[in-house]
């Protein structure tokens, strides 16, 4: 459905002088707002790399960004939109937190792979859900995962402030029963490295997901059918490849990756479900696999630039005294800019000729 | 029955249809000229924002409402730059607006009203009492007292319906997002087509933005549109692109939302359905009508395919 | 006639694409109610030159001169001021548009209302005019390729143009569209207008044209008077050299390979495409089907590979019922498919040559084990095969898309007939390619009727189904109406059936299924 | 064409700068607004002399322009601010994920006291504050919880509780008194609460509410509903509308900014609301009768003075009637001399301790 104009790995320089555009602007920006861009970026940066800790702070954003991001991906690859990624990574972490709280005793060699499935298994199906919509009655993926978006959100409300998995919780705050010990990812930075890093095995599951993603569609006969899918479904379809079909598979796939960033969430950080828990990733997601042109590593530097921002900003407000409402205008800057990476390009184009296909 | 089809509850499903239908009538504006905006909700909330802003500043409604308008337009034209001059990614530059009205409209508003609020003595849309209809059954309480936005959406439905289909501008929108090379081909300005619609997508999402600040809630608040400009855009599409189609996608997600609360405390065979799962009739229900009722829909051929003339 | 002005001439047009030389020094002097065919080999810069006119392009040099007076045509508008008009080979229509709405978009006279009684009026009295019949009140998506081409001539038409060029007019035509396209021609002559006509069929440059202009390579290689030359010395100044004969013919049929018989299946719109097909084809031989488009061709290739439900009646290949197999079942018992459109069904173009080598066998060796792609073994075959099949350039690296035409069919080609298939369903197997390129194709065919293999061959140009089916079968409004050995199918006889005409047949020689 | 490009390119930029002079060119609304807008930048103090307190507050996701909670706890950082010359920042939590390195940042910072607002960070605060045993920490509306959820007091966490039931019972009392005597436009001897979610720290209000209602007045019907949303203002106005619908004529919010279209919907259809945790009575003067205020601001203020004067205290705080921790906020003028009697011999009880709010809702 839609061409990346642009890939990464054809080199980097276009996205970085976009990014640089975007900073100047949205310093401009800052400027305006009456504060000092300098030192607005010099928190940005601090916040985000300042210290192992700081690092650490921003990989664990950028894991549920990646996931988030690789389940929009491989749905474009597909041809699908995937809007539901936020949904399938709640019901993921809702499938895992139950796993993991419904047998806590249990050794982690079983219980951490069970807890494993039955986060991919959540998103799978819910992402599957909004596939078969579309393959059995031809209802738009993006209306399904628009609407499967808001229904998971209360659901959970009624999952974890009145219904089954509500916990007797000292104060109130709506959230499931602790996952066992078993169902734990552990943290993989030793304490004497980086001090109180919550850095935990996620980030490897996370890496682990982007070389499968790209192993999957490059290097796997179905990864192959979905890019033919997705680049062209007739061909693929008289191909004997059914479109059908694999739009359910890959929207349950998409719905996999969400659910295990949802997974991840729950075993590796918070340990149970929170109500209102891991917001706007799913969303976020969008403009990371657009940003990253669909491919492995572009869906990586995303990621971790949308996590940069996020932790940054944070330091923005508290050290430099920057609104964190300026914080997102400068975001969105960034992205905007990103976006619109004609403009840049249009100035390189002055120092190359561009080759035109000749019909 | 009266809170399955009361007057009560169809007059809730118009009010909370209408910034819907609204999002959905800009949405089919602009995808019918081959420009996908899901910056609606930004546009919306800038309109919202906005509105309730110069609503304060000058004290004159009709100020409030062409600010906002304007405000909405703006944002639209910020896109309609990016998608269709330098034949940007719509996706991404529609998320990065929608991030930037958050941010601007809450900046602003912190700015501004923190503490006080936005002053309670602000103009709001007026509601049209339809007297005549005062005694007439289910009628009368359905529409006898909705806000003037409500009508004004209505007469905006039925003249973009005939704008799209029976006016020659009307004509060479839908050519333009549906072969733009032909239409080039004959002469027609297939950017400019692109900017007038995104233009107008801007301004009628920010008038269902004015409708929830100026008419629902006579205030601003944070992300106060609440994600209305993507389910816009899903009643945009189950309506197929069409104004009519819209509006009716629209009511349906209205009518499961007004169900929502009508149906809250009510018991059946004794057992009262949980409050949180009552939210997401509107959700299931549209997902059930399109796949009940709809089935495959066809999107305009040249739907957010920028445009590159010919010609080196 | 030498004396009075030339209504374009174009000297020395030059054109450069980045490191291709599109055009070098290219003449073209066309006179006032000419009709003047364009010829050459795809790339031969026939369309670029066009276009240039036209004012899609601009021309690196050169100068052109519109009724003596030299035009700087900077985009079609101008063109179009300049009473330049252009039928596009791919069609510039809006298709949920109607016929009346399309001709006059962009020039609606009339108040901002929509007037559509009276531009259907408006656009009716245009048809009278110049003898083109299409319903104004009809979609375009509903009506056939022949009709829509006619929609494209109106508009020109509407906008006053003395100067139309049709570019590949009849690659998408019928025998019968293609008559009656140049009885429009014709007319279009008779009114005093100016044809250009961009095209490499040569029976169509003799029929119609009153001068040729040959470009070979982005250079002049002739300009002749139709009167005074042959298709030989068109076809030499084209290609460069003389052309090859095809293979003599009539192959040695063996047992049944496909049968079908009684089937039934419903159209896109849901009335019935198919009601009641009869029909066999042997290993060995070549069973053409011709018909008008739009006569249940496509839908009866759809039916056997499994792309489309039967209703009714029994389809065995090899003699096993694969009617409710899906195309990928289908495919495993032997059955090739060439389809109809190899850009959007033949081909997936963003994807590399070898990588369309590989299209539906991309789950088996020696391409995949376990689910897992060989690279090495798809960048071997693909070689192997772009070589074998004559792809050029021979990267199997190269992205499809941006091939020529011949180019992109050979790969469709090597993808299906690489395999030995028992039976080849061919769907306008040479529409849009050169002639070197239908020459490559029909000889491949006919190797696999050599070796053995059943084809079914559908195509709309008859010279074609002639030259190499061994028996032909008519297709009219969903029914087979006759099936005739090949040295039975004079041209007369076969238009008549295709027009409908049972009694064409004389006696039913032949219609048995096999 | 191009100079209309580069006009709509800084158009909205500049339609920003012009809202934000204008907010600044005229003279300020009140001083607090003028205050707040300063709020983003923190006050570093210009000697170094003697070491100045240093305070953090982390906000969760409801963020500082809730008009509630959040921004009532920045008001109390603003105020020790000014009066106690400590130096303060704030920072917003983005979401869930971001509680921990947010407090992680300040305390690793050296700040003397680090503030969670909210139940949400009971865990993060947990953490956090073991990591640095010798930081001090306050977290509104809970208390550390460890990884399995057990409350572990810490000694250097303090944990700031209210009675919002407390609030709820006293604002219940005017609203009965007002429906049991049909004043001004209740008429209907209806009563009724919507909330955002039915969690404790919303439903101990709406019980405290109820109990009153039950108590002063038990011949009036008590309704309640929710918005199942703290955001959307529209979803709260129909809640409020149906409710109106159903003779409803005083309308007590605790929706967080969906209870704004609540308080909307009594102002459109010309009955009463009552505000809830801040002083709402702006948001509707003659609608809104009164508010129950959780005065999380003398909280935030309290704890930072008791750090500055050594008298910090770890484990559970309670604000409540007792130490005007809770409360009713600005009567309107409909408000009859009886009802406020009535609330204020209600307060006299509960600070006395003869009445007891239940924290239970009765009526769902």
């Amino acid at each position: 459905m839609r061409q990346p104009s642009f890939e990464w790995t054809r080199g980097p320089a276009i996205p970085v002088v976009s990014v640089l555009f975007a900073l100047v602007l949205g310093g401009l920006f800052v400027w305006i707002s009456g504060h000092d861009p300098i030192t607005a970026y010099a928190a940005l940066l601090r916040g985000a790399f300042g210290s192992p800790y700081d690092i650490s702070e921003t990989l664990l954003i950028a894991v549920p960004l990646l996931l988030t991001g690789l389940s929009v991906a491989v749905a474009f690859r597909a041809g699908l939109f995937n809007i539901g990624a936020q949904g399938q990574l709640l019901v993921g972490a809702v499938a895992a937190g139950w796993v993991g709280a419904q047998w806590p005793d249990l050794p982690a060699i079983v219980l951490l792979p069970l807890t494993l499935l039955a986060g991919i298994l959540g998103g799978a199906v819910y992402g599957g859900i909004a596939g078969w919509l579309k393959a059995a009655r031809g209802v738009n993926e993006v209306i399904t995962t628009i609407m499967q978006n808001y229904t998971i959100v209360f659901v959970m409300h009624w999952l974890l402030q009145n219904g089954p998995m509500q916990a007797p919780n000292a104060f109130g705050t709506p959230a499931s029963a602790p996952i066992g010990a078993g169902a734990v990812l552990p943290v993989i930075v030793p304490d004497f490295l980086v001090p109180s890093s919550r850095l935990h095995a996620g980030v490897l599951l996370a890496l682990l997901a982007t070389v499968a993603f790209w192993f999957l569609l490059w290097r796997t006969s179905l990864g192959y059918e979905l890019r033919a899918v997705g680049l062209g479904m007739r061909a693929a379809a008289q191909a004997g490849i059914d479109p059908r079909k694999r739009m359910v598979i890959v929207m349950a796939i998409a719905g996999g990756f969400a659910g295990l960033a949802g997974m991840i969430q729950v075993s590796g950080l918070f340990h149970r479900v929170y109500d209102g828990f891991s917001a706007g990733f799913g969303f976020d997601a969008i403009a990371v696999a657009l940003l990253g042109k669909n491919a492995p590593l572009g869906v990586v530097l995303s990621a971790l630039l949308f996590a940069a921002f996020s932790r940054g900003g944070t330091l923005m407000q508290s050290d430099a005294g920057i609104s964190s409402h300026l914080v997102e205008i400068v975001e969105a800057l960034v992205l905007f800019v990103i976006a619109a990476e004609t403009v840049v390009r249009a100035v390189a184009r002055r120092w190359g000729t561009p080759v035109k296909a000749v019909s | 029955m009266d809170v399955l089809i009361g007057a009560g509850v169809l007059a809730a499903t118009i009010r909370l249809a209408t910034p819907v239908a609204l999002a959905a009538l800009g949405g089919v504006v602009t995808e019918r000229s081959g420009v996908v905006n899901i910056a609606l909700e930004g546009c919306m909330l800038v309109g919202a924002f906005f509105g309730v802003f110069a609503a304060d500043r000058t004290g004159s409604l009709p100020a409030a409402i062409a600010a906002a308008v304007v405000a909405g337009i703006l944002l639209a034209a910020v896109h309609a730059l990016a998608a269709i001059t330098f034949r940007a990614d719509q996706i991404v530059s529609g998320m990065a607006l929608n991030i930037l009205a958050l941010g601007l409209t809450s900046y602003l508003d912190y700015q501004l009203y923190s503490t006080t609020g936005t002053p309670s003595t602000i103009p709001l849309v007026p509601n049209v009492h339809l007297g005549f209809l005062e005694n007439a059954p289910v009628l009368g309480g359905a529409i006898g007292d909705q806000s003037a936005i409500v009508w004004a959406t209505l007469a905006i439905v039925v003249l973009l319906q005939l704008f799209l289909f029976r006016t020659v501008p009307g004509l060479r929108l839908r050519s333009v997002g549906e072969h733009p090379r032909a239409a080039d081909t004959l002469g027609i300005d297939v950017r400019r087509t692109r900017y007038w619609a995104v233009l107008a997508s801007g301004a009628l999402a920010a008038l269902g933005g004015v409708y929830l600040s100026l008419s629902v809630a006579g205030s601003f608040s944070d992300n106060m549109t609440n994600g209305r400009g993507f389910i816009g855009l899903a009643a945009m599409i189950f309506g197929r692109w069409t104004p009519v189609g819209a509006l009716g996608a629209a009511l349906v997600f209205g009518y499961g939302d007004a169900l929502s609360v009508s149906l809250q405390g009510v018991k059946v065979a004794g057992v009262e359905f949980p409050v949180q799962l009552l939210s997401t009739i509107p959700y299931l229900l549209t997902v059930l009508a399109v796949a009940g009722f709809v089935g495959r829909s066809r999107m305009p051929a040249a739907d957010g395919q920028p445009y590159e003339s010919e010609g080196h | 006639m030498a004396l009075e002005t030339p209504i374009v001439e174009m000297r020395g047009i030059s054109k450069r694409f980045g490191e291709l030389q599109a055009l070098a020094d290219v003449d073209l002097t066309v006179h006032r109610g000419d009709i003047h065919a364009l010829v050459g080999e795809n790339g031969a810069g026939k369309t670029t030159l066009m276009n240039i006119l036209y004012g899609l392009y601009r021309a690196d040099a050169g100068t052109t001169r519109i009724r003596g007076n030299e035009a700087r045509i900077a985009g079609p508008r101008d063109a179009i001021h300049l009473g330049i008009g252009m039928i596009h080979q791919h069609f510039m229509l809006v298709p949920p548009l109607t016929v009346a709405e399309n001709v006059v978009l962009g020039d609606e006279r009339g108040g901002p209302l929509l007037d559509r009684r009276g531009i259907e009026a408006r656009v009716s009295e245009l048809e009278a005019r110049f003898g083109i019949r299409a319903d104004p009140s009809a979609k375009i998506e509903d009506v056939p390729f022949g009709v829509q081409q006619r929609v494209e001539i109106l508009k020109v038409l509407y906008r006053g143009s003395e100067i139309l060029i049709f570019d590949e007019p009849t690659a998408v035509l019928t025998p019968q569209e293609v008559d009656d396209l140049f009885q429009i021609v014709r007319t279009l002559r008779g009114e005093g207008k100016t044809v250009i006509l961009i095209t490499h069929k040569l029976r169509e440059v003799m029929a119609v044209s009153d001068h040729v202009t040959v470009l070979r390579e982005g250079r002049n290689a002739a300009q002749l008077v139709t009167t005074r030359t042959t298709p030989a010395q068109i076809a030499v100044a084209m290609v460069g050299r003389e052309l090859r004969e095809i293979a003599a013919r009539s192959g040695t049929p063996g047992d049944v390979v496909l049968e079908v018989s009684g089937l039934t299946a419903p159209s896109d719109r849901g009335g019935p495409a198919l009601k009641g097909i009869d029909l066999g084809v042997r290993a060995g031989e070549i069973v053409g089907l011709a018909g008008v488009g739009g006569n249940g061709q496509s839908e009866l290739a759809q039916c056997i590979l499994g792309l489309r439900d039967a209703s009714a009646g029994v389809i065995r290949v090899g003699g096993v019922d694969v009617a409710h197999d899906d195309p990928h079942r289908t495919r495993r018992r032997g059955v090739a498919y060439v389809p109809e459109d190899r850009r959007v069904e033949g081909l997936v173009l963003p994807f590399s040559v070898a990588e369309n080598f590989i299209l539906g066998k991309q789950d088996r060796a020696p391409y995949a084990r376990r689910g897992i792609l060989r690279a090495d073994a798809i960048r071997r075959e693909g070689a192997r095969l772009a070589t074998e099949f004559d792809v050029r350039p021979a990267d199997p690296d190269i992205e499809v898309g941006s091939l020529s035409g011949g180019n992109q069919q050979k790969v469709v080609l090597g993808r299906e007939l690489s395999e030995s298939p028992k039976l080849i369903v061919a769907n306008q197997p040479t529409r849009g390619l050169d002639i070197a390129a239908t020459e490559y194709v029909h000889e491949r065919l006919l190797d696999q009727r050599s070796r053995g293999c059943a084809i079914l061959l559908i195509s709309s140009e008859l010279d074609e189904i002639r030259d190499l089916s061994d028996r032909i079968a008519v297709m009219f409004e969903g029914r087979i109406l006759a099936v005739l050995p090949a040295s039975e199918a004079t041209e007369d006889r076969l238009g008549l059936l295709m027009a409908g005409h049972v009694e064409a047949v004389g006696e039913r020689s032949g219609t048995s299924p096999a | 064409m191009p100079s209309m490009k580069r006009f709509l390119a800084f158009a909205l930029m500049t339609m920003t700068v012009v809202a934000g002079c204008g907010g600044a060119g005229t003279a300020s609304p009140s001083p607090s607004a003028a205050a707040s807008s300063a709020a983003a930048v923190p006050t570093v103090a210009p000697t170094a002399t003697a070491k100045a307190v240093k305070v953090g507050l982390v906000t969760d996701v409801g963020g500082l322009n809730d008009k509630s909670f959040n921004a009532l706890a920045n008001q109390g950082r603003l105020d020790a601010e000014k009066d106690l010359k400590v130096q303060t920042s704030v920072t917003e939590s983005k979401k869930q994920e971001d509680y921990v390195p947010n407090l992680t940042n300040y305390a690793q910072q050296g700040y003397d006291l680090v503030i969670a607002v909210g139940f949400l960070m009971t865990n993060a605060t947990w953490k956090v504050a073991k990591q640095f045993p010798n930081v001090k920490f306050a977290i509104i509306d809970g208390a550390p919880a460890d990884d399995s959820g057990k409350t572990q007091n810490l000694p250097n966490v303090a944990n700031l509780f209210f009675k919002e039931q407390e609030a709820g019972y006293l604002v219940g009392v005017i609203a009965a008194t007002m429906a049991k005597n049909k004043v001004g436009k209740a008429t209907h001897n209806t009563v009724c609460s919507m909330g955002g979610i039915p969690i404790p720290p919303v439903d101990r209000y709406i019980a405290g509410y109820q109990d009153a209602v039950k108590t002063i007045s038990p011949t009036t019907t008590i309704l309640n509903g929710y918005s199942n949303d703290f955001v959307d203002q529209a979803k709260g106005k129909e809640v409020g509308l149906s409710h109106i619908s159903k003779s409803c004529d005083i309308l007590f919010q605790v929706a967080g900014a969906s209870g704004l279209g609540y308080i909307a919907a009594a102002k459109e259809k010309g009955v009463y609301a009552i505000g809830v945790d801040a002083d709402q009575a702006y948001v509707a003067p003659g609608t809104v009768l009164t508010s129950a205020l959780k005065r999380v601001n003398k909280a935030v203020y309290d704890t930072v003075a008791a750090v500055t004067t050594n008298s910090f205290k770890a484990g559970d705080n309670f604000f409540s009637a007792a130490n005007d921790g809770v409360g009713y906020g600005t009567l309107d003028a409909v408000v009859p001399a009886d009802a406020k009697a009535a609330a204020d011999q209600a307060l006299a009880g509960i600070k006395s301790g003869k009445i007891t709010p239940k924290d239970t809702v009765q009526v769902k």
